[in-house]
């Protein structure tokens, strides 16, 4: 009742058309998202919100095409591979310049690629170093060959190479501005360049005229067609909401889940999807940490929460509810692990722990051992997780589990989450596979972060670097299927949903396609202009 | 005139030193140090305490404080935890939409209060008199963001008449103009009331002075009476009493700004605190309170060109 | 002499309280003769300030005017628009009060105050004709550097000071009719003396007639022509002011004179008054003095006691009146 | 000497039509608060996640919110933080001040300092103290009570100078200080009596405010924290489903705007019965 009613205002809104002014000037776009990064330095950075920023300011060895499959040529224009799968030769673009005019060549693209592995000084630890496979050395061989040498085979090294941590960028800027670097300024070789930035508030992107060398998926390679990109942090969601159907802004990509529908069928709005996108949402536990330790604890949490109901309330249609750690979709995926994760049954739960010597306190938590079954989970403060986190909240109440929650500016987030001060978690990430997924999180070696769940396993560990280095994928998916397995029982993170990408842009602008590389909708926009 | 001026100022030094020291200690006492949070997670005690040195922070507190009012002194606000950026040359960014808001709201909301109070006070104990007090203590009971909200709601939404997300640019373009049109009146909206009410009781003990009875008397019109006699002499007690409420304002623009995007210092302000960027959060608790000294000295200023007795 | 300059005839002023109207000016009949001073005597509350805003139609709300004439050169002043009685204030009938500090407005130049009424009545008038006429009418009122004055402010000046710019801004306009409330009650003595000289100084150069309201009976005694005796909203007696103080006929005048000490005479039975004036929502029926009255008889309670001539010229509002007679009796 | 609140204060609050309604209104919200548990049709934080953001109806008389709870019993419990706040902050900061007021008054030497003191805490705007003690203790009720507690004080402290100093003047003071009687007692019994009414007038309108200003803190994330039900939290929170659902937000933010009123309303009626003259 309640959804027809605004889907008629909705629509009715969107025919009599956003009149009034403040729509963005003819060939620049705005932007919308809901939170900034604190800062645009490729290899300093892992969120989606700078990512999605330096996609535009910065160019990869290869690209992704939108299949999330497919290896592009884009600085390089071709690569070799040794039969050992050890030695990539990358034979790259003579044509590229960075924004400042100066020409691009290998001694920059390694320079970047080092600094991401920690091999420059002053040293940057990227935590996510990892991805760029067991390195053994990454050479200039001349002005335009790239020789990427590893210690082990990596399977996935080009998907990860397509990745924006592995950016080129000019080792003179990245001097020259020291700390400040993404911070003050970047120099890249994307289609856009930086413009300014006001933290929290704006970011704005200037095109960079010579630009010629976009991946082939892309109808112009270069340069861009709009001269201005704006990303624009709206935190409110209605406002978004608003100031898309209005034109007050282009695209979006941060509409909650509640609007989605509704605002689909606003004529003046497209809405662009990407079926091929691995986004999971899922809460992890600190399995060192009290309470949260016990595996009775961490069982009921994942039979108390009704997966299907949150999702549906939370994400209204545009997510499905998840139980493995790995999306049926993707490569590697084990569907024997996907059915050993518990399931919702409040009973169950709390059998699992009465069995375990939970027994219900006076004011109705659970009590063991004089130990009183509570836990601080922290999280990024975004309207999901607000919502997810109080349907969690109440669920685990009722089977008296009291889970308290703090919430916390993206801009701090990252810092609180990187410490030992909290007992869960509530995050979401994308990946390309089950081996990259489990790679990211599992290994102990990514403790503290991004294995917030201090998960130090050697068997775990030693999975992990048999699929890692296998040549063989089938060898590669037995591994990932045992790992599954062993998180399944063990129970140390609750996968929730698994998102989809869903863009949407005002009919101003043409040329707009949902890519998804890493969460971020837009990729390098080459083909977006404006009507009007 | 400029004696008085010159006293004003120099009450207002320690209240502006007050202030320094209170925005100080504030930040002393926050449990996380600005080092961890600067030299990020990973960093080694060697990193943390390099930056510990170079932001002075061993020092003794007393020394910190003169360290930090003296760079204060050359404008040196520190720089921001979060991206390094001088506070202020953040701080310069945002006071101007700042000011922008503040000026839109009262541009409108001061002389309608001041309209609405003077006559109620002259209508005293009628139906309009009765009608302006309800306006009024509705305006002084409704929440900003309520106000804030319905208006996005209806006039931005529903009827899609004005734009309500971020400044549109510069006050004298179409798009700028048109986008703090409904910021304007969230903010000017709860302040009509205040404004009204302290007018309506200055403008009635005016109208019972005997000076009044005396223009009367010598044949002057009743527009001219309430004007020059009754509202003229009221807006002495009016002004100050708007100078008071300047506060006020400032905390209804920290929440017209979050709600309407607006690129202000109470945006910035309300952002660096749940960031826990404490030099920026400082630097905008200094700009925002010294501010308000400064509203107050210009309403003293004021007071002295309204009142001639201060005058002379 | 024709006409007077202005006849006040019944006049009644009340005032809306929550138990009905109040009367604090009751049936008050006057005449004011050109170039003459008419005083008017009575304790404060009896009405007398109330008489002068009726006259300038300046009666603040709740009070009104609810009965009665008040003819200026033959014309109805109640009767006027409120455009037409705008015109008379300041330019026919103007007004001087008690309290000079209060009565100007502190936030304007003495020159703009003094001013304004002018070119209200004169919109025609530049501004340097303005400035001259304001210079005018402090010299007029003996104030020194009149061109500095007029740039200052009521608090730069001393009360005698402000007296007189109070006077020069009622005579600026040069009106036919002056009425004086109390203009010397916040003044110290030697002011005082020097304002009163002043006034009569005025009345004689410009011709203008007089409504001086006071208290003090010395006053009286220097300056009017005729004095009015009010009394709880009503004349109790009225005539020339040498027969007043030589032969008061109404006990409450009696009073009044007795409360002035005598340097020349000896009185064994001073008539001093006692008791209050009766609030006016409480007012006995018949005689309002009665009650105070050392002469009352049953029959001053029966009805109120109309003006009548007990001599050609003297009026006395007493059913005992002519007193001698009655105390002779 | 009585205390000034009398039975005839209640009397001549009825006889004003505003004083008597805003008198039930405040003693109808007092009431909804203390028995929001009876009251209540259903636990505040119980989730329905089959009926989320429903529009008012028969079986949810206000609707529920964005995680199908029932906002009727969030606005009964949240209430009941609300003012609970409010009264918090009041009672701190106006004991603070009314002690500081005292003194300032009685103790003519320490009255420049203390006031300058005063002055410098009433150059920091209420919602100033807010951001820096959410930035301090972390955003939470306890920073708000705090901050709304500091800001009332120079308020609470110059009204009771103000009234204080009027009664310093009379002549009893120094009669009673000459048969020697204690600085304290001399507080306790001439001047706190005759500042009583004033400080009254002041509490119920500061309340209005301190409601007002403690609801906006949570609306900017920095004072109650979800899931809490309080209403500024409440308001924030439903912002976000504004164009869908509107009575998410608009609901508990005309619940501020209602308790307010009638605080100010109060108030006003108050002071009019008390004591016209107070300028608060």
């Amino acid at each position: 009742m309640l959804r027809r009613a605004t889907l008629a205002a909705l629509a009715a809104i969107g025919i009599t058309g956003a009149a009034h002014a403040q729509t963005p000037a003819r060939n620049q776009i705005v932007v919308m998202r809901e939170i900034d990064s604190d800062r645009y330095d490729p290899h300093r950075s892992t969120a989606l919100a700078g990512g999605e920023v330096m996609t535009m300011l910065a160019d990869t060895l290869v690209a992704m095409a939108p299949d999330m499959r497919t290896i592009r040529p884009l600085l390089a224009e071709r690569w070799e591979v040794s039969p050992d799968g050890l030695v990539y030769t990358f034979h790259l673009r003579r044509d590229v310049t960075f924004c400042d005019g100066k020409a691009f060549t290998a001694r920059d693209m390694a320079f970047s690629l080092n600094r991401w592995i920690g091999r420059t000084t002053p040293r940057v630890t990227s935590p996510v170093a990892w991805r760029a496979g067991d390195v053994k050395e990454i050479t200039a061989v001349d002005d335009h060959t790239l020789r990427y040498e590893l210690n082990r085979p990596f399977s996935e090294l080009l998907s990860q190479l397509t990745l924006f941590f592995a950016s080129a960028i000019d080792p003179a800027t990245v001097e020259r501005l020291g700390d400040n670097f993404g911070v003050q300024g970047f120099n890249g070789t994307g289609p856009f360049c930086w413009g300014s930035w006001t933290p929290r508030q704006e970011m704005v992107l200037n095109r960079h005229q010579a630009y010629r060398w976009g991946p082939d998926f892309y109808t112009n390679r270069g340069p861009a067609q709009v001269e201005r990109v704006t990303w624009r942090v709206i935190p409110e969601a209605a406002s978004r909401v608003a100031a898309l159907q209005a034109g007050q802004a282009d695209i979006t990509q941060y509409i909650p889940p509640a609007f989605v529908e509704a605002l689909s069928r606003v004529p003046t709005v497209t809405r662009h999807t990407q079926p091929n996108y691995f986004w999971d949402v899922f809460m992890g536990f600190k399995v060192d940490k009290p309470v949260v330790n016990d595996i009775a604890i961490r069982r009921a949490v994942h039979m108390a929460v009704d997966r299907p109901a949150l999702v549906r309330a939370v994400w209204a249609g545009t997510a499905e509810p998840a139980r493995n750690i790995v999306n049926p979709n993707a490569a590697d995926f084990d569907a024997e692990s996907d059915r050993m994760v518990p399931g919702f049954d409040r009973a169950a739960a709390i059998r699992t722990l009465e069995e375990a010597g939970w027994r219900p306190g006076p004011d109705g938590v659970r009590v063991k051992d004089g130990q009183r079954a509570t836990f601080m989970t922290y999280a990024i403060n975004t309207l999901d997780n607000q919502r997810m986190g109080e349907i969690i909240q109440q669920a685990l109440r009722q089977v008296g589990i009291e889970m308290r929650i703090q919430l916390f500016d993206a801009t701090v987030a990252w810092g609180r989450l990187a410490t030992q001060e909290f007992d869960a978690f509530f995050l979401s990430y994308p990946y390309v596979s089950a081996t990259d997924a489990l790679n990211l999180y599992w290994h102990s070696r990514n403790r503290p972060t991004p294995n917030r769940m201090n998960w130090a396993d050697p068997q775990t560990d030693a999975w992990l670097e048999a699929g890692r280095s296998a040549l063989d994928p089938a060898e590669r998916a037995r591994n990932a299927a045992l790992i599954q397995r062993q998180l399944a029982e063990q129970a140390p993170w609750l996968t929730v949903a698994r998102t989809s990408l869903t863009l949407f842009s005002s009919n101003r602008v043409q040329g707009v396609r949902a890519h998804g590389l890493y969460g971020a909708g837009l990729y390098k926009v080459l083909d977006v202009r404006t009507v009007r | 005139m400029i004696r008085h001026g010159v006293q004003r100022l120099l009450l207002a030094l320690p209240v502006l030193f007050g202030v320094l020291l209170i925005g100080f200690l504030l930040m002393q006492v926050v449990p996380t140090d600005p080092a961890t949070v600067r030299a990020g997670p990973q960093a080694t005690a060697e990193v943390v305490a390099a930056i510990r040195t170079e932001l002075g922070l061993d020092e003794p507190v007393w020394k910190q404080f003169f360290l930090y009012v003296w760079r204060l002194a050359q404008g040196d606000l520190g720089v921001s935890i979060i991206n390094n950026v001088p506070v202020s040359q953040e701080l310069g960014n945002t006071i101007g939409p700042t000011l922008e808001l503040m000026f839109a709201a009262l541009v409108w909301s001061i002389p309608l209060g001041i309209a609405l109070g003077t006559v109620a006070a002259y209508l005293r104990g009628s139906f309009v008199d009765r009608v302006v007090m309800a306006i009024s203590v509705a305006g002084v009971s409704v929440p900003v963001f309520f106000l804030g909200l319905l208006l996005i709601w209806l006039v931005g939404f529903q009827w899609q008449l004005l734009p309500f997300t971020g400044r549109g640019g510069p006050l004298w373009t179409m798009d700028g103009l048109l986008a703090i049109i409904l910021p304007a009146i969230t903010l000017g909206g709860v302040f009509v009331g205040p404004v009204a009410r302290m007018t309506r009781s200055a403008v009635v003990d005016a109208l019972q002075a005997e000076h009044v009875r005396t223009a009367r008397a010598k044949g002057l019109g009743e527009g001219a009476v309430v004007r020059r006699h009754a509202l003229r002499n009221a807006l002495i007690p009016v002004v100050t009493l708007i100078g008071l409420q300047i506060g006020f304002l400032l905390g209804g623009a920290v929440v017209t700004e979050t709600i309407f995007s607006w690129p202000g210092v109470g945006r910035l302000a309300v952002g660096a605190i749940l960031s826990a960027d404490f030099p920026m959060a400082q630097g905008t608790i200094i700009v925002l309170s010294a501010g308000f000294i400064i509203i107050n000295l210009v309403v003293d200023l004021l007071y002295g060109a309204l009142d001639p007795r201060v005058r002379g | 002499m024709s006409t007077p300059l202005l006849e006040i005839d019944g006049l009644r002023t009340v005032f809306r309280t929550s138990s009905g109207d109040v009367p604090a000016v009751d049936g008050v009949s006057l005449t004011v003769r050109r170039g003459q001073t008419l005083g008017v005597v009575g304790e404060s509350g009896c009405g007398k300030s109330v008489l002068s805003l009726s006259i300038m139609r300046l009666v603040a709300h709740p009070g009104r005017i609810a009965a009665g004439r008040v003819l200026l050169e033959g014309r109805d002043l109640a009767a006027l628009s409120a455009a037409q009685m705008r015109a008379v204030r300041g330019r026919d009938i103007a007004m001087i009060f008690q309290e000079p500090m209060t009565s100007l407005n502190p936030v304007h130049s003495v020159g703009f105050q003094i001013t304004e009424g002018l070119a209200a009545h004169e919109p025609g008038l530049s501004r340097a004709e303005l400035r001259d006429r304001g210079i005018e009418a402090l010299r007029r009122v003996r104030i020194p550097s009149p061109e500095r004055r007029l740039e200052e402010y009521p608090h730069q000046l001393s009360g005698g000071m402000r007296q007189r710019v109070m006077i020069a801004m009622a005579l600026a306009g040069s009106p036919k009719l002056l009425i004086a409330d109390e203009p010397t009650t916040a003044l110290d003595v030697t002011v005082q003396a020097q304002i009163l000289d002043l006034l009569r100084e005025l009345q004689a150069q410009m011709g203008m007639a007089i409504i001086l309201i006071t208290h003090d009976l010395g006053v009286v005694a220097e300056m009017a022509d005729e004095v009015a005796v009010m009394y709880a909203g009503k004349v109790v007696e009225r005539t020339d002011a040498r027969r007043l103080f030589d032969d008061p006929q109404h006990p409450y005048t009696l009073g009044l004179l007795g409360s002035i000490p005598r340097l020349d005479e000896e009185r064994e039975n001073l008539l001093a008054i006692t008791g209050s004036v009766p609030p006016p929502f409480a007012l006995p029926p018949g005689c309002r003095f009665a009650p105070r009255c050392p002469f009352a008889i049953p029959a001053c309670d029966a009805a109120q006691p109309p003006l009548l001539e007990v001599e050609p010229g003297h009026g006395a509002a007493c059913i005992r009146a002519p007193i001698e007679e009655s105390l002779a009796a | 000497m009585a205390a000034p609140v009398k039975p005839s204060v209640l009397r001549m609050l009825g006889r004003d039509l505003g004083g008597a309604l805003s008198l039930g209104m405040v003693v109808l919200i007092v009431l909804a608060a203390i028995l929001a548990p009876w009251l209540s049709p259903r636990d505040p934080y119980e989730t329905d996640l089959l009926a989320i953001m429903q529009p008012p109806s028969a079986e949810y008389w206000l609707g529920t919110d964005g995680q199908g709870r029932d906002i009727l019993a969030r606005m009964l419990f949240g209430l009941r933080v609300t003012l609970l706040m409010g009264l918090a902050s009041l009672l701190a900061g106006g004991v603070l001040g009314a002690l500081i007021g005292f003194c300032a008054a009685f103790y003519r030497r320490a009255d420049g300092l203390l006031m300058r003191f005063m002055d410098i805490l009433l150059s920091f705007p209420a919602i100033l103290f807010g951001l820096a003690l959410a930035a301090i203790f972390g955003p939470g009720e306890v920073s708000v009570v705090i901050a709304l507690s500091i800001a009332t004080v120079p308020l609470m402290a110059r009204i009771v100078r103000g009234s204080a100093l009027v009664v310093m003047g009379l002549d009893y003071i120094e009669a009673a200080r000459a048969i020697g009687m204690s600085d304290g007692r001399l507080i306790w019994r001439h001047l706190a009596p005759n500042c009583l009414s004033a400080i009254f007038v002041f509490s119920t309108l500061r309340l209005g405010q301190v409601i007002l200003l403690g609801s906006a803190l949570s609306f900017l994330g920095l004072g109650a924290q979800p899931p809490l039900a309080e209403l500024g939290a409440m308001a924030a929170q439903g912002r976000n489903f504004l164009f869908i659902a509107p009575h998410i937000s608009v609901i508990p933010s005309l619940g501020i705007f209602v308790i307010v009123l009638a605080f100010n309303l109060l108030g006003d009626a108050l002071r009019d019965a008390l004591d016209p003259r107070l300028r608060i």
